[in-house]
């Protein structure tokens, strides 16, 4: 009807998913590893310790994954350290004392995950109880079922099949091929997406800066996978990362379940108003968290080959903190699983940098105090101020 | 060709250190508790004089953490590993880890189940429990009893409760022993202990001859329940660790014993077999013990009853506190005669 | 037409304390704008907040029939299926999601099992195109001026391709313009056989776009009229109840000395570092007041929350007033040196919408209410009932939070706020943004008698009746600086548009 | 045009500061002491226990008085357990190692976290990193610090001055005494807020109303006096509760800086244009939450009559659910500090009734993560609702 905007030009600066704020955080990220990986002489560096890190940050990402939906949908979920202790409990009772299969028990330990993430999105949800109290209350549960149901005792060892979940590699070969197949991927869908958007006029990007991005990613990749394959291949908790990520960045992104979550938390009000069920999408999100506590359980009890009643104690703010990090406000609306991800490599880092260096255990609490501030606080910096001053 | 090449040079374990120097890895579960502490220090200047040089980490009271902090030692190429486990059951797969890379593995103080380890250094944690009930039924033979235990979360607790068990059930069965009241004290704390005590005393009108509390911070939330009501030293309570405020209150009367685990012998013990071990020699053991996969050699080492009367032919003759801290609250002309 | 595409009758809707709405009857041929008017808190939104399944069947009395047929609906989705699409009063749109996002966020295209986000962004272009709009799709919505916000909204409820479309005051916050691609948009949709409700407080428009309209008052229907049956003061007599006959009671007053002195006056962006304003230089007299006109974006709100020293951007040049020169380096020392600034956004830089009416009325001068030091809660009471009296604050309850007042109430207790400061120069952005012809009026009043008092008043304003009807002088803003400035006689609605569109050279036209 | 609020009948209900909601969560703390009364034969609420009970809620009340003004102002405070058990730390080690004396010792110890929470208010102040960041931050720092100066050691007996602190009683003419001056001082500001009201011509409660209320309360003062008298008298602890409760209602109501608090926490940017100094108030609310929690750390202490380098771990989370039981909305801009200690004491019932029913251990988190979901959906199920439907 009135003059319309395909006058301007077509090289307008798309906002690229990947932010100004991700950059940031991956500056901070590249910062921490240089500065340990000096301070140890590079030892921090080597493939071996690589190996070690990504399995050392696998339970903490993949709560962080849940823990972002959480949040954007404007809750917090402190139960999850405990849950994932519970599931894992789950795991182990189910198969030591009672000899199931590893297939089973891994399905049993989400879904108790699950339905116990239902019972609080429940009370979230339908009941409108503070999610800050509710996840209180379930931290404390879930807890003493732990203790209840284990008696007190650590349950242990478990079948080959169980500990191998977290303690093998991939072949180096396959590693490779993931690589490769994991590269072309990208490419292909970035060309669809163009071409697609081409058909329907909408703007492009120009190609340089498209495939010069995926070149970056691409050596990245192939980096990582060598460096990985020097020591004994890809971990399989890091691929386990991966899928939950991956499937997770396509839920937030891809379907409308996802986008309803970010509504929620920016404007409860207006998602509303725009006939969106709060109610149960809310619910979802709880079950998904909690099913995610499952897989962490299960991830952590494999990974001790061993169900401690501690297992998982104040997991909970290492995930929120990763969340933090990684740009999630607690405010709700915002935050994205990258950088969540990210968020955890970062702490995992912190932890293992200073374990390298052998420093004393106080002054690894003070170190890592410090550098979460710290490493916010460039994060921050780094974006733009909305406000009005004071 | 290139694939794989770091994966196995986990034999050539001495880049971390000059030429011929030993590297110990000294992996601590808790060095928020105060035990742990004169572990590490003792264990580190033994190993030093045996020239070692040593790598400390301390895992909070983690597992996974634990597990984490021996992967990355391992990952520094050290020449033996000793470990302070968190979780008895809950380290095999870094243990096996390190088995595969030849580092000998010691377990210090408790033992480490499901895998292969060359030595267990250790008091006896059962034994503990045992001797905490021993001295209470020897002091009250018959009488009320308030089971306090550690935190509901630590493996140890399990075995220490076990050991008291073991004296105090027979007493139970025939009725010469009532328990009026099992609790558990979360993370060991002192606070929550003392307010489990106060309300148990006010339950039982203060009706209660002894207390078994398993660990000395526990025992000492515990006593300042007890001294609101001017029960202390009216009521037996144990302890165990010989914490200096645990010792000083043993001298005053306040509590009637604590186990004393000689930290001086069970750190430098396992320095030196730990030493041993690096060095490709054997350690000799009278006892084994079997941790599910193979029979550990077991350095076993008794720990011992500290009370009132031998104060000073214990804790302090070992050098662990000193006679003037032990006896500070203590009015001079009441101390015993201070060694010289 | 002929045909009723809505009845409701009878409809009663009672919120704790309160009925909103009693025994209301609303019919609406099929094909027709019809229009709804009342005075604030007359209960127009509550009956389409009805209407549109935002309060569910059950929680009021009454019968709705679509096309004749009864309906209830249980939820807002149940009345999308049933063809209606609302554009809700307060802005239902989420700042942190995109331009795209927004609009789609209850659609179809939302509903996919994985979506399709080239061909969002596809549309949403489309329909930006088609009113005129040229924003990247991809765009954050909380970047957007308000106005820009608005027509995203309406945006919003034109892809659900309703059959009754209600617009609860979409216009309140455009300028005239932009009123004039909506109107274009509103018979564009008419032809298509749309049938639209429409709510606003500014009757001129209602006159000429709407075919009827229904009057309410204090929840009741007083009556439905063709609008060629009646005139723009009929409808303000029977929304107020009484005939209100000047408008803009422009009152002769004496004009003193130079109160405020802005000189070379520039200021940039807070993160882009790109100037916003470029060396503006007015001044202002005691008791005069200086309406400040421009279209959408260009610049005014910024301008004088950047002189009130509430703009985190640099800025540079000086500001005197009453003789001294004064360093406003944030809100404080704004209020110190007598100034005052009522924003055009009250929910988000007004009020505290979960704080009580007191408390809201004297946050800015608190120092008014401690004699001694301590807040005095009698006191606090006292003088905050003698300000809200002042301007007629409707309420229960000064106790009560401000967030249970209607719009044009909320308002007067931003201004009984900044009232209490006692300062010498008000400044007021878009004053009667949203507010009933009754309470225009009033405010319209108490501006003249602040400039009787001596204060020296800014008014911004997008509304040009408005700003030619009470203002001494008028400057004129375009693209960040003044094009111009009018005396009271020498400026028409011509005169004032000219200066408006006129762009600075040699910059970049200010996008959104 | 329309009516003013004068033409109203002087009869209005002004909503009483102790509003419904406030009703209903001393219903829920009476129920939950009915129900331990029954169930542990009375014993609950015999004089000693009573007396036990404000003893053992001291500290989570002091901290939860200062954590709602954190909570107020939009933020939140991780580290206020840490920061109790390092100032706990540093007043022993003063003591025990150095000797001063009980006076000083309090005013370092209390001095030291104002200066800890001056440290952490200007991170989230004038760096403006989220709170939960460098709180989270705070608690790992200041465990650290702990252990680091007292070499993990527990560091005891303290002196005689100090002990009393939190183990003494008051003489009972004195309690009474105290009890009685409380009663005429309510009274009389009553009479004296009335009158003004009167004077200036503003609407005036039935008086049968406002001194029916009253009479309530002095008839529970004086009961429970008469019940801590019959023990031991009233503790010391429970009358610091009271000082400070009194002294942080006094300032939010009272002074500028509470009413700013309640302004930021509301609508921040609002605040920040009506003149509010956004930064410095936010800065001052953490140095009070870091001095409060420097007398959390004495009381600890003193209780104990020792410090341990664990002592307060978890605190904050405890403080924090007596806030958000009390009332207070983690959104920020809504909270009340009688509510907070209504909290800490509900919290403290809790743990105390069943501690009493030596219910099994692992039993008692169950039921008291269970007890804090349902007294917090009584509470909130108790105010109606006001959001849209969805
Ligand atoms: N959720 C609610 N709770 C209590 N009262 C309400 C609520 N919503 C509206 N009201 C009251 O109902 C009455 C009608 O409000 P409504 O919003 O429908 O007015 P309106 O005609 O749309 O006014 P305006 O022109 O200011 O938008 C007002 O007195 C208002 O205070
Ligand atoms: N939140 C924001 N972020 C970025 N730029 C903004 C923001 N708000 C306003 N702007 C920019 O500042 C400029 C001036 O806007 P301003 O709101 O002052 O205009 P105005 O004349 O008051 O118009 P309106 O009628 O919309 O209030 C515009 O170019 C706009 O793009
Ligand atoms: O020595 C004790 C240790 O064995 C146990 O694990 O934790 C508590 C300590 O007191
Ligand atoms: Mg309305
Ligand atoms: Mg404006």
């Amino acid at each position: 009807m009135t003059q319309s905007s395909t006058e301007k030009p077509a090289e307008k600066k798309l906002s690229f998913k990947f932010n100004a704020q991700s950059y940031a955080l991956i500056i901070a990220l590249m910062m921490i590893v240089l500065i340990f990986g000096i301070l140890t002489g590079g030892e921090f560096l080597s493939s071996r310790n690589l190996s070690n890190l990504f399995a050392q940050m696998t339970v903490i990402a993949v709560l962080a994954i849940g823990m972002t939906l959480v949040i954007v949908a404007g809750h917090i979920d402190l139960s999850v350290g405990s849950l994932a202790g519970l599931t894992g409990g789950i795991a182990a009772i189910l198969q030591v004392w009672f000899g199931w299969d590893t297939v089973w028990v891994v399905l049993a330990a989400i879904s108790a995950g699950a339905l116990l993430g239902l019972w609080q999105g429940w009370w979230v949800a339908y009941r409108a109880v503070p999610a800050f109290i509710v996840t209180l209350g379930g931290m404390l549960i879930f807890r003493g079922i732990l203790i209840g149901i284990s008696n007190g005792q650590t349950v242990a060892p478990l079948n080959e099949g169980f500990k191998i979940i977290s303690n093998s590699y991939l072949p180096y070969s396959v590693g490779y091929l993931l690589a490769l197949v994991g590269v072309v991927l990208l490419f292909f869908s970035a060309w669809r997406n163009q071409h697609k958007r081409q058909q329907l006029g909408l703007i492009i990007e120009k190609p340089i800066k498209i495939y010069g991005t995926l070149i970056v990613y691409t050596i990245l990749i192939l980096l990582l996978t060598y460096m990985l394959n020097r020591y004994n291949g890809i971990p399989v908790p890091l691929l386990i990362v991966i899928f939950f990520g991956g499937l997770f960045i396509f839920i937030s992104n891809k379907t409308s379940f996802g986008r309803y979550i970010y509504a929620i938390g920016g404007n409860e009000e207006a998602a509303a108003l725009s006939g969106i069920n709060i109610k149960r999408n809310t619910l979802s999100v709880f079950v998904l968290m909690g099913a995610l506590a499952g897989v962490a359980g299960v991830i952590l009890t494999s990974r001790l080959n061993a169900a401690s009643v501690s297992a998982g104690e104040m997991y909970e703010l290492d995930a929120i903190a990763a969340c933090v990090i990684g740009g999630t406000s607690l405010m709700g609306g915002r935050g994205n699983i990258v950088g969540a991800i990210i968020g955890a490599l970062i702490m995992a880092s912190i932890d293992n940098g200073m374990s390298m260096m052998n420093i004393e255990t106080f002054w690894q609490s003070i170190v890592k105090g410090l550098i979460l501030i710290v490493a916010v606080w460039i994060d921050i910096s780094s974006k733009k101020q909305s406000s009005v001053s004071s | 060709a290139a694939c794989g090449q770091d994966a196995s040079n986990g034999n050539d374990n001495d880049d971390a250190s000059s030429d011929n120097d030993i590297t110990i890895g000294l992996s601590v579960a808790d060095l928020t508790l105060e035990r742990w502490q004169h572990d590490r220090d003792i264990f580190v200047d033994k190993a030093e004089e045996l020239g070692a040089e040593v790598l400390v980490q301390s895992a909070d009271g983690e597992d996974e953490k634990q597990l984490s902090q021996i992967q990355n030692m391992l990952s520094q190429g050290i020449d033996v590993l000793v470990i302070i486990a968190n979780n008895s059951d809950a380290l095999s797969p870094v243990v096996n880890q390190a088995k595969e890379e030849n580092i000998p593995v010691v377990a210090y103080d408790r033992l480490i189940n499901n895998a292969e380890i060359d030595a267990y250094v250790s008091f006896d944690n059962e034994r503990v429990g045992e001797m905490q009930a021993e001295y209470l039924v020897e002091q009250v033979p018959a009488g009320k009893y308030f089971l306090l235990g550690g935190a509901p979360t630590d493996n140890n607790a399990q075995m220490f409760r076990d050991g008291q068990m073991n004296i105090l059930a027979p007493l139970i069965e025939n009725g010469d022993i009532e328990v009026v009241g099992d609790q558990w004290v979360e993370g060991w704390s002192a606070e929550t202990a003392m307010s489990i005590v106060e309300n148990a005393l006010t339950a039982n009108e203060n009706d209660i001859d002894v207390i078994v509390a398993t660990n000395d911070s526990t025992a000492g939330g515990a006593v300042q329940a007890l001294a609101a009501q001017n029960l202390a030293g009216e009521v037996a309570i144990s302890g165990q660790d010989a914490d200096l405020a645990a010792v000083q209150r043993i001298a005053e009367g306040k509590q009637s014993m604590t186990v004393y685990k000689p930290i001086q012998d069970i750190a430098a013990k396992n320095a030196e077999v730990a030493v041993q071990l690096a060095n490709g020699e054997d350690t000799e053991a009278e006892d084994t013990v079997n941790n599910g996969t193979v029979d550990v050699p077991f350095i076993k080492l008794e720990p011992i009853k500290v009370s009132q009367d031998n104060l000073v032919d214990t804790v302090i003759a070992d050098g662990f506190h000193s006679f003037e801290d032990v006896y500070e609250n203590v009015p001079e002309d009441e101390r015993p005669e201070k060694p010289e | 037409m002929g045909a009723y595409a809505l009845q409701m009758e009878g409809i009663t809707k009672e919120f704790p304390g309160m009925k909103a709405l009693d025994h209301v009857t609303l019919s609406v041929e099929k094909g027709e704008i019809h229009a709804l008017c009342g005075e604030n808190g007359a209960g127009k939104s509550t009956l389409m907040k009805i209407l549109s399944g935002v309060y569910p069947a059950g929680s009021f009395d009454g019968r709705i029939m679509i096309e004749g047929r009864e309906v209830s609906f249980r939820n807002i989705k149940a009345s999308q299926e049933a063809g209606i699409a609302i554009i809700y009063q307060e802005l239902a749109l989420v700042p942190e999601m995109t331009i795209g996002e927004n609009i789609f966020l209850s659609s179809d295209l939302m509903r996919e099992k994985v979506l399709n986000w080239n061909r969002i962004y596809a549309e949403t272009k489309r329909w930006l195109d088609y009113i005129g709009l040229d924003i990247d799709p991809q765009r954050k919505l909380g970047d957007l001026t308000v106005g820009k916000q608005q027509l995203i909204e309406i945006v919003k409820a034109l892809t659900k391709h309703a059959e009754i479309l209600i617009l609860d005051e979409p216009t309140a916050a455009l300028t005239e313009s932009e009123v004039e691609v909506l109107a274009a948009i509103l018979k564009d949709l008419q032809a298509k056989g749309v049938t639209c409700i429409y709510i606003s407080h500014k009757l001129g428009e209602v006159m000429r776009l709407a075919d009827s309209v229904t009057i309410l008052r204090d929840g009741q229907t007083v009556d439905t009229f063709n609008v060629d049956e009646i005139t723009e003061d009929t409808i303000v007599t029977k929304m107020v109840g009484r005939p209100l006959t000047d408008y803009f009671p422009y009152e002769e007053h004496e004009i003193g000395e130079e109160i405020l002195r802005v000189q070379n006056y520039s200021f940039y962006h807070k993160s882009t570092d790109e100037k916003i304003a470029d060396n503006v230089s007015f001044k202002l007299r005691k008791g005069e007041i200086l309406g400040v006109s421009g279209l959408m974006g260009a610049g005014r709100s910024e301008l004088f929350i950047s002189l009130f020293g509430g703009y985190p951007g640099k800025s540079y040049g000086s500001v005197t007033i009453d003789g001294q020169s004064a360093n406003i380096q944030k809100p404080s020392d704004a209020i110190k040196a007598g100034l005052a600034y009522v924003s055009e956004d009250r929910k988000r830089y007004g009020l505290v919408l979960g704080m009580e009416i007191t408390k809201n009325a004297t946050l800015a001068a608190l120092r008014n209410v401690m004699p001694k030091g301590l807040i005095d809660a009698s006191l606090e009471l006292k003088s905050s009932e003698e300000m809200t009296n002042k301007l007629n604050v409707k309420t229960h309850s000064l106790e009560a939070k401000v967030d249970q007042l209607s719009g044009g109430n909320q308002q007067k207790v931003v201004l009984s706020k900044w009232l209490f400061t006692n300062p010498k120069v008000l400044i007021l952005d878009e004053p009667t943004r949203g507010i009933d012809v009754g309470a225009k009026s009033e405010i319209y009043k108490i501006i003249n008698e602040l400039s009787q008092q001596g204060v020296g008043i800014v008014m911004i304003s997008s509304e040009l009746p408005e700003i030619l009807g009470m203002s001494d002088r008028i400057l004129v803003m375009a693209d960040g600086t003044i094009s111009g400035e009018l005396s009271r006689e020498e400026a028409t609605q011509e005169s004032v548009m000219k200066l408006a569109t006129t762009r600075r050279d040699n910059h970049d036209p200010v996008i959104n």
